[in-house]
């Protein structure tokens, strides 16, 4: 290309008018987007609701369209599959912005019905004592009120409740489930902050503790937004070397199969831009996921959010985050598998260690699920790195797998309660077995499958990944895995040891009989871990025929 | 002028944000170090759209203030209602939760 | 006639089960039941006997096959019995001795409560020895052989609720675990070396064994002598014989006089094929036999208590049928015979001073005792004949079959023999010296006794005839079973077709052994009489010469076991104990503690501050940047 | 070989686990109907377990009532099951012994607390047996198993119940007092729960390594016992020397933990001291055989030149447990953690005989495991009677019980006299042909292991002695007698031993042939005698 034909493309951009009729209408292909469309859809709604709806009646409107909503987006997605879209007719959408491809519709498949049960989670109004003959949610009256002050006393007596949080909840999830799926960075970018924003305020937004609600929140906020700069920087670099911020676009790229304009030419002189930029948009994605030494904000948060939002958090985040990470890494960086694999060893083999060695000495329930949450994502991340179509499906495999048994043990974590709301310390754990086996018995089964004793999903999951870590040439990673899941074994036997062996105190807590809501939620918690432990078969097939990323 | 100089003003800038991130204690002047941080992005997506002459980067760069925009408002909303209960925007007095 | 030999064994078995099994509603007969039995085998080895005797020297050779015990491929153990000339006179002897102290019993164990369970481990004790004599194979016959050391346990700890009788039966029956080993260690190395342990096999394999098999079967020659010692008392395995003396005198006498403590000998003159083609181990044993002879009859001179001099002439008499066994064909006949008769007068003796501690109330210091033979006169002809027999007075079966030893030790030819003769000749002194000395202290001089702790005094009376007519049966066998087998060598020519035998040419002639014997036995007898017999005995034990204290403690090898095993043992096991839970229990234990330190002091960086978090986040991003950059570099 | 028709193993592990469930299920104050029912379900399982060893034909198939089915393809996990002789029988002994448990355990989970307060609706007696039924469903299949995986799911899934049972129902008297009896008891648990998992958990690694290889070298990944084997038969499966060393050692790891081999014995005084006597013997008599079980099944068949690799040291580790493991029972105070560490020589023995690789010790090590098992259950159920009536476990508490208890005393004197392998008594039969087994191959070996049997006599006698014999100590004179259960207990137990003893034909029939076939996996034959080697 000549200097003089440079000059005039330069030229071009100081006179935007004529470029104009180059950009191209945007084509969109709504039906392979309706789940997303749906749930945004209905999220509006709830904000409708909220503005027209009287109060009375808003908490039964905003849990129906809720449920509904995410229903029907879950439907339209059953329908996407059956179509092929998973296998056969995987394809980019939305001008190259979105991916309908099988891992994408995996785990939106999951994560909408995580977002399902944690409505349950979410509305469940029988836990908390009666607020001047009112049911109460688990959730601040009035989110903007002083804790203690008039203002707050008043919207209890009023009877006010914050049902913003099903629109937020909402809008969260359709975040969520475009991030797996984001085919470009800019996408990518804008996803995570729109589910990480909504999660920020869910935070804030806790009925008890509200101090340290709050503080949970501004952690996570200014965490995250000081990680989602570095994802931001990130892509700038990586677009700076590419030219470009399609997965595909970077990719071909990288492989040098795109065509070469002097630009790139130039640009892809210095690695150093691909290389840092990778690494800061794998930091913005290792934050999400609660890698070390990106997870100091999980403990606090988890232990600070409304248990609900932690159980929602925890389960649906990972989910998500994951997906993102999987396609990052396995369509737009496959040809940098020897830049990154190395550094994602040393962040797996760091993650699983130091989050089951911290969790041993932990004596808050919230936090020492935040920390075996931690671990886990060592765990999932030794899956990542096996970098084949066996690696994504076990580490799809092993996100539905833990999710469930994730929401599960937060949904157990608001039954047992006391005077000043949950009763999360350790200590006031101890004899629950005898108080309320069958509860004990449910936590037992959540925690054997975090520990992943065989016959729970816990361990089919830990065996997909760390089989498909071997195969791909990792076995001393599936040795330290197995290591600290031993360690983790630990404090999760302690916790049963606690519950079942040592005498109930005698101002113990009470465990809180639910509504169905809560109840079909841990049931499905239950249902799930031991079916996926009994017979994963079909699911497995699911997650590997949903293996494979389009390009 | 070389437009790598722009990258570089993008890098310090983006650097005195993460600085003032780990050294201010106002939470509002942490969170406006944050956005110095997502403004230095801007500043390289505007450039590198000069390199490579495509305008993708200029459109990211609205998306981002957009995004940053959204991000006031919650973050603001949350420091506020903070700062009402505690009476202070000090990010190291919230400190109930550790360990 | 073959199945006979089962029958042998299963009668007394059968008592034992039902006895021990039956429960109190036996206690009233269950007693007679046992005896019954007892005679009832008696009665068949007598019939076995018979019909043995019909039959031609050469053929006289039962077996019975009954089934197959264990069977893993090449090792095969069978349950089969074998019934010879040896195993035929051990028969007799076992079932005769053995239904003469049931009647004895009868009688001396009328007031105690678990009389029933006595005799239950009396006819154990009859199956188990039986069971030792007529297997066809090593390992069936290791099988009696635990037996008898279960019941020999059984019966030593009869009275449980004295702890030395507890002690005493515990270490019996360790002590015969160390001599256990060593028959067990001698089954495996036949198994390796013959791949059988069936005598048929071993024996004659042995017998054709060339020289590259020698080492090992001196080997098991060698264990076989292990096993020997532990069961037979036989020094250093001796120790437990004396204290075996806690158990009721009946047991004694069968037990640990005429039958088991011989099965030594027995094992001996069995596996007489393998120590023919292993001299060493041969030499061993006749050195084995020579210092048990010696030792027991040093340890004999001491005693106060009747039962444990008895025990030590017990060692020392076995010491010498050891020593003839050892000797080799020209001994395995006369090992025998000297069993036999032993089992005779030392059972008779037993139950002598079973009958004197009878009547008075079980006292055993025979300092106590004194001019008891105006008392109990039956008792006293009895054990008279039996003290004759044992002295070897001539005509008395003791004579025979002592003398016929002390020859062939003579004959064993060299110095080699003359230190053997010698050995023997001393010891048939030391004999007669302390057998006069038991015999004056308890039956000659004036009465010694006095009130004891419960200050009534005892009234020396004679036994009940179930207890007498035994003695008296025993007298008869110990005056004339020597000559009966003697003449013209009716003995030898009976075992000689399982034995083997031959007549070494001793460089003294009969009449000068003889004559030898009988000078030294007079020797014996007359210091006997100057120490015990022409002045009183003092009632307290005098301080004695530091031989004889040592004698008392049984040569101090007591005292060496407890230091050495018991002690040593103690500290180890303490020591291990400890170890066990501070080094490696610590270790794993360790481990744990310190990952909780960790995971303590990594917690404290989960300080709370947010910023300190961000430091963390924008570490790791820079590590992970610098990593990076770094792969590429490298 | 019987007709594949009928799943037998298949219902003779499910019926515990239904047993289980419907005990559970038992409302809490019908606690006696809990116990019944699962008395029953137990009962129905032995019937089943004798069923299957009485159809079984040793000189038929290796493997008999097999079933075949996929499980987790993706996983490599098919539903095998079968037994092989060795297998039929340790099936036989599990089935046979939990009755005898349960019966021995009748009382030692009735519930103290009142019914009233907050713990109403805690069911111990249900627990204790619906977890009994648990265990022995999950140990039977681990016996039945011949894919690696289905076996490695169940032998940690049984950690679970033990687990419980050790931790939740200790001894009801205790000397340091309740809450040091929880602190101990829970401690006891969870060592052993750690344990056990740690080794596991290294299994699993060798477990997914073993997947990784057949995956690599068979194109799809498996984990059946046959496939494997005949794979490396076809030669189309050969593990680099190496890789086969780890993988071996990550199995054996796991078993020698549960069996347990020094050094890694320590949990079990722990859990067996702390556990009610049923409990110890569960531990001891059935669980920790699966370990022993699994080096012959599965050590053995799959890594057979590792195995060879690894003999001496391991032999030489089985050696120390014997004298070691006596010595320290010797040293012990407590009755109960006496008869843990005899086992933990007696472990020593089995593996030993495992590992010498001659019919006679492996045989023997097979019939080690069911009389250790039953001859364990004996002598500790006795001991568990007596504890229960002094309400402690110390020795110097007791003495000249066979003065006011002569049946206890007696029966507890056979039992002892079994661990000290008496001959006549089951014991010495195995114990004899692993010694002999070794002789053969490593006479120095077999020497030293033989003191263990002088050793043997000692910890049993003193035990005796201390307990039993002497004159009436101060807390002992009213002690009753046995009563009809405990003596309906012990009586089958003793007679088992007797016959096991004098006729134990019928079972060496049946193990030998699998042991040969275990040995031609490894290819060792028996070493020849001497004399015949000449010839």
């Amino acid at each position: 290309m000549s200097a003089s034909a440079r000059a005039a493309s330069v030229h071009s951009l100081w006179t935007a008018a004529p470029a104009a009729d180059k950009i191209p209408a945007p084509h969109i292909e709504y039906a392979q987007l309706s789940p997303v469309l749906i749930v945004f859809g209905v999220a509006a709604v709830g904000v409708l609701v909220e503005a027209f709806v009287p109060r009375r009646s808003r908490y039964t409107a905003q849990v129906g369209l809720a449920v509904v909503g995410l229903a029907a987006a879950f439907a339209a997605l059953i329908a996407l599959a059956e179509k092929g879209y998973g296998t056969t007719k995987a394809h980019i959408a939305a001008m190259g912005a979105v991916a309908v491809d099988g891992p994408a519709l995996f785990l939106q498949g999951t994560i909408l019905l995580v977002a399902l049960v944690a409505v349950f989670t979410f509305a469940e109004r029988r836990l908390d004592p009666m607020a001047h003959g009112r049911h109460v949610d688990s959730f601040a009256a009035q989110g903007s009120a002083v804790p203690g002050g008039d203002q707050e006393r008043a919207a209890v007596r009023a009877g006010f409740t914050t049902t913003e949080v099903f629109p937020l909840l909402m809008f969260a999830v359709g975040g969520m489930l475009i991030f797996p799926a984001a085919n470009d960075l800019l996408t990518l970018f804008v996803a995570l902050e729109v589910f990480s924003l909504p999660l920020y305020i869910l935070c804030a937004l806790a009925r008890r503790n509200r101090l340290m609600s709050q503080e949970a929140a501004v952690k996570y906020f200014l965490l995250g937004a000081f990680s989602s700069a570095f994802l931001l920087f990130g892509i700038a670099l990586l677009y700076g070397y590419a030219g470009t911020v399609s997965y595909s676009g970077i990719a071909s790229v990288i492989d040098g199969t795109a065509k070469t304009t002097p630009a790139l030419a130039s640009s892809t002189q210095n690695d150093a831009l691909l290389l840092i930029g990778l690494a800061m948009v794998t930091v913005g994605l290792l934050f999400k996921v609660g890698a070390v030494p990106f997870h100091m904000w999980t403990p606090d948060v988890y232990q600070g959010a409304p248990t609900p939002v932690t159980g929602f958090m925890a389960a649906a985040t990972k989910v998500a985050a994951f997906g993102a990470l999987l396609r990052l890494l396995y369509v737009v960086l496959p040809g940098m598998r020897w830049d990154w694999r190395p550094v994602m060893w040393g962040v797996a083999i760091v993650t699983m260690v130091i989050g089951a060695v911290i969790a041993v000495t932990q004596t808050d329930v919230k936090r020492l699920l935040a920390y075996s949450s931690i671990a886990h994502a060592g765990f999932i991340l030794a899956g990542v790195i096996a970098t084949d179509r066996n690696g994504v499906s076990s580490v799809l495999f092993y996100l539905a797998a833990y999710s469930f048994v994730t929401l599960g043990a937060f949904a157990v974590v608001t039954l047992v309660r006391d005077a000043g709301g949950e009763a999360t310390h350790l200590s006031r754990w101890a004899g629950l077995g005898r108080r309320s086996p069958l509860v004990a018995a449910v936590f037992a089964v959540f925690l054997l499958a975090f520990a992943g004793i065989p016959l729970t999903s816990g361990f089919a999951g830990k065996f997909a990944v760390f089989q498909a870590a071997a195969q791909g040439g990792a076995m001393p990673l599936v040795i330290v895995g197995v290591i600290s899941s031993a360690i983790a074994a630990f404090f999760y036997i302690r916790v049963i040891v606690l519950m079942f062996f040592s005498e109930p105190k005698a101002d113990g807590p009470s465990v809180a009989v639910p509504s169905p809501l809560t109840s079909t939620a841990i049931a499905v918690g239950v249902a799930v871990t031991l079916v996926l432990g009994l017979a994963p078969q079909y699911f497995l097939d699911l997650a590997d025929k949903a293996g494979v990323f389009v390009r | 002028m070389n437009p790598a100089n722009y990258l570089y003003l993008a890098a310090l800038l983006f650097t005195i944000g993460a600085a003032g991130v780990l050294i201010r204690r106002n939470a509002i002047v942490v969170f406006m170090c944050v956005e110095l941080m997502l403004n230095a992005c801007n500043l390289a997506f505007v450039t590198f759209s000069r390199m490579h002459g495509n305008l993708d980067g200029q459109v990211i760069a609205f998306f981002t203030m957009v995004v940053a925009a959204a991000e006031v408002v919650v973050g603001l909303a949350i420091i506020v209602s903070i700062f009402r209960s505690r009476h202070s925007a000090s990010v190291d007095d919230a400190n109930l939760m550790k360990l | 006639m073959e199945t006979l030999i089962g029958l042998l064994v299963a009668a007394p078995l059968l008592g034992a089960g039902v006895l021990l099994t039956g429960g109190r509603r036996l206690n009233r007969y269950g007693h007679l039941l046992g005896t019954l039995l007892a005679l009832v085998s008696f009665v068949l080895g007598l019939v076995l006997f018979a019909n043995m005797l019909g039959k031609s020297a050469d053929d006289r050779t039962l077996t019975s096959h009954l089934f197959t015990w264990v069977p893993v491929e090449s090792f095969q153990a069978q349950v089969g019995f074998q019934l010879d000339q040896l195993s035929m006179t051990f028969v007799l002897l076992i079932t005769g001795v053995g239904s003469l102290i049931h009647i004895y019993s009868i009688g001396y164990m009328e007031h105690d409560e678990n009389r029933r369970k006595f005799f239950g481990f009396l006819n154990l004790f009859l199956a188990a020895m039986l069971l030792l004599v007529l297997a066809d194979n090593y390992f069936l016959l290791y099988a009696g052989w635990e037996g008898v050391g279960l019941a020999s346990y059984l019966l030593i700890g009869f009275w449980q609720h004295k702890p030395s009788a507890a002690t005493a039966a515990k270490k019996a029956f360790l002590v015969n675990r160390v001599g256990d080993i060593g028959l067990s260690v001698a089954i495996m190395l036949m198994f390796t070396t013959f791949g059988s342990f069936a005598f048929a096999d071993v024996l004659p394999a042995a017998k054709g064994a060339d020289a590259t098999q020698h080492a090992t079967l001196t080997g098991i020659g060698f264990m076989l002598l292990l096993a020997a010692c532990g069961k037979s008392a036989q020094v250093p395995l001796q120790s437990w014989l004396g204290d075996a003396m806690e158990g009721p005198t009946p047991v004694s006498a069968l037990i640990h006089a005429a039958t088991m403590v011989t099965a030594g000998v027995y094992l001996i003159t069995r596996s007489g094929a393998i120590f023919n083609v292993a001299p060493d181990a041969q030499t061993a044993v006749v050195t084995v036999g020579t210092v048990t002879l010696l030792f027991g009859a040093i340890v004999g001179c001491a005693k106060d208590d009747i039962k444990k001099a008895l025990a030590g002439s017990t060692m020392s008499q076995i010491g010498y049928m050891i020593m003839a066994a050892g000797l080799g064909p020209i001994g395995y006949v006369f090992a025998i015979m000297h069993l036999v008769t032993h089992g005779f007068f030392k059972a008779g003796l037993f139950l002598g001073a079973g009958s004197v501690m009878h009547g008075m109330n079980d006292e055993v210091d025979m300092r106590r005792y004194g001019g008891l033979r105006k008392y109990m006169p039956i008792t006293f002809v009895t054990f008279g004949l039996g003290y004759l027999a044992i002295i070897g007075f001539p005509g008395l079966s003791g004579y025979f079959s002592k003398d016929k030893i002390i020859e062939a030790a003579f004959a064993k030819g060299g110095t080699e023999g003359w230190i053997l003769g010698g050995c023997a000749m001393l010891g048939a002194a030391i004999t007669a010296f302390y057998m006069t000395r038991v015999m004056l202290m308890t039956f000659f001089g004036e009465k010694r006794w006095e009130r004891d702790a419960e200050g009534h005094e005892p009234h020396p009376h004679e036994s009940p005839a179930s207890m007498t007519i035994p003695m008296i049966v025993l007298a008869f066998g110990s005056v004339f079973a020597g000559a009966l087998f003697s003449l013209n060598s009716r003995f030898v020519h009976w075992l000689e077709p399982v034995t083997g035998h031959s007549e070494g040419d001793s460089p003294l002639s009969t009449g000068a052994v003889t004559a030898g014997t009988l000078v030294v036995l007079l020797l014996g007898v007359a210091l006997a009489w100057l120490m015990y017999g022409r002045r009183p005995v003092p009632a307290v034990a005098p301080r004695g010469s530091l031989l004889t204290r040592a004698a008392r403690r049984d040569l101090l090898q007591d005292d060496f076991n407890h230091v050495v095993l018991v002690r040593g043992g103690e500290h180890l096991t303490r020591s291990l104990v400890y170890l066990d839970h501070s080094l490696v229990d610590g270790v794993v234990n360790g481990t744990a503690a310190s990952v909780g330190g960790l995971s303590g002091r990594l917690r404290k960086l989960q300080n709370g501050y947010v910023r300190s978090y961000a430091v963390s986040m924008l570490g790791g991003t820079a590590v992970v940047v610098a990593a990076t950059l770094l792969m590429r570099a490298v | 070989m019987a007709d594949s028709s009928f799943p037998i193993l298949t219902v003779t592990a499910v019926l515990p686990a239904v047993g289980a469930v419907a005990t559970a299920a038992v409302p809490a104050a019908r606690k006696a109907a809990a116990k019944y029912t699962a008395l029953l379900f137990s009962l129905g399982t032995l019937v089943l377990a004798l069923v299957t060893l009485v159809r079984f034909d040793p000189n038929g198939a290796r493997y008999q009532f097999t079933e075949n089915h996929v499980w987790v393809k993706n996983f490599g996990l098919h539903y095998d099951l079968g037994v092989d002789g060795i297998g039929a029988v340790m099936v036989a002994l599990t089935a046979l012994l939990i009755p005898f448990v349960m019966l021995a355990g009748w009382h030692d989970a009735d519930p103290l607390e009142d019914r009233t307060g907050p713990n109403r609706r805690w069911r111990p007696t249900q627990g204790f047996f619906a977890l009994i039924l648990m265990v022995e469903a999950m140990v039977v299949l681990s016996f039945e198993a011949t894919d690696v995986f289905l076996f490695y799911i169940f032998f940690e899934a049984m950690l679970i119940p033990m687990y419980f049972l050790i931790g939740g129902f200790g001894d009801r008297a205790h000397a340091a007092g309740e809450d040091e009896a929880a602190r101990q008891r829970s401690y006891a648990a969870v060592k052993f729960l750690l344990y056990n998992l740690a080794g596991g958990l290294i299994m699993l690694a060798a477990v997914i390594g073993l997947y990784a290889a057949t995956a690599k070298q068979l194109g799809t990944g498996t984990f059946a016992l046959q496939d494997i084997l005949n794979a490396r038969a076809s030669g189309k499966f050969d593990l680099a020397t190496s890789t086969e060393r780890w993988l071996f050692l990550g199995f054996f790891f796991a078993f020698a933990v549960k069996a347990p081999l020094w050094p890694l014995h320590t949990w079990l005084p722990n859990a067996m001291g702390e556990s009610t006597a049923p409990v110890a013997v569960l531990i001891t008599a059935v669980v920790d055989k699966v370990g022993t079980f699994a080096m012959l099944r599965f050590c053995l068949q799959l890594f057979p030149d590792a195995s060879k690799w690894a003999t001496p040291v391991i032999l030489v580790l089985a050696v120390i447990s014997i004298i070691y493991g006596a010595l320290l029972a010797v040293g012990q105070r407590d009755i109960k953690r006496l008869i843990a560490y005899a086992s933990v020589s007696h472990f020593g023995f089995i593996i030993l005989g495992i590992f010498a690789m001659t019919s006679q010790g492996q045989s023997g090590a097979t019939l080690y495991m069911v009389n250790h098992g039953i001859s364990t259950a004996a002598l500790m159920l006795v001991a568990g009677f007596l504890i229960s009536r002094r309400g402690s476990r110390l020795i110097a508490d007791f003495g000249g019980v066979q003065k006011v208890a002569p049946l206890l005393a007696g029966t507890f004197l056979v039992g002892g006299l079994a661990t000290l392998s008496l001959p006549g008594l089951a014991p010495f039969v195995s114990e004899f042909l692993v010694l002999v087994g070794t002789f053969s191959r490593y006479p120095a070996l077999g020497i030293v292991a033989t003191l263990g049997i002088v050793l043997a006599a000692l910890y049993v006698l003193v035990l005796y002695q201390r307990t039993m014999t002497g004159p009436v100590k101060a807390g002992v004179e009213g002690m009753s007698d046995l009563k009809a259960r405990e003596l309906v207990v012990v009586a089958p137990l003793i007679a088992l031993l007797l016959f096991l003893g004098v006729y134990p034909k019928p079972v060496a029939d049946i193990v030998n042939p699998s042991v040969q076939h275990t040995l031609s996996d490894v290819n060792k034959t028996d070493p020849k005698p001497a004399l015949e080697a000449k010839k």
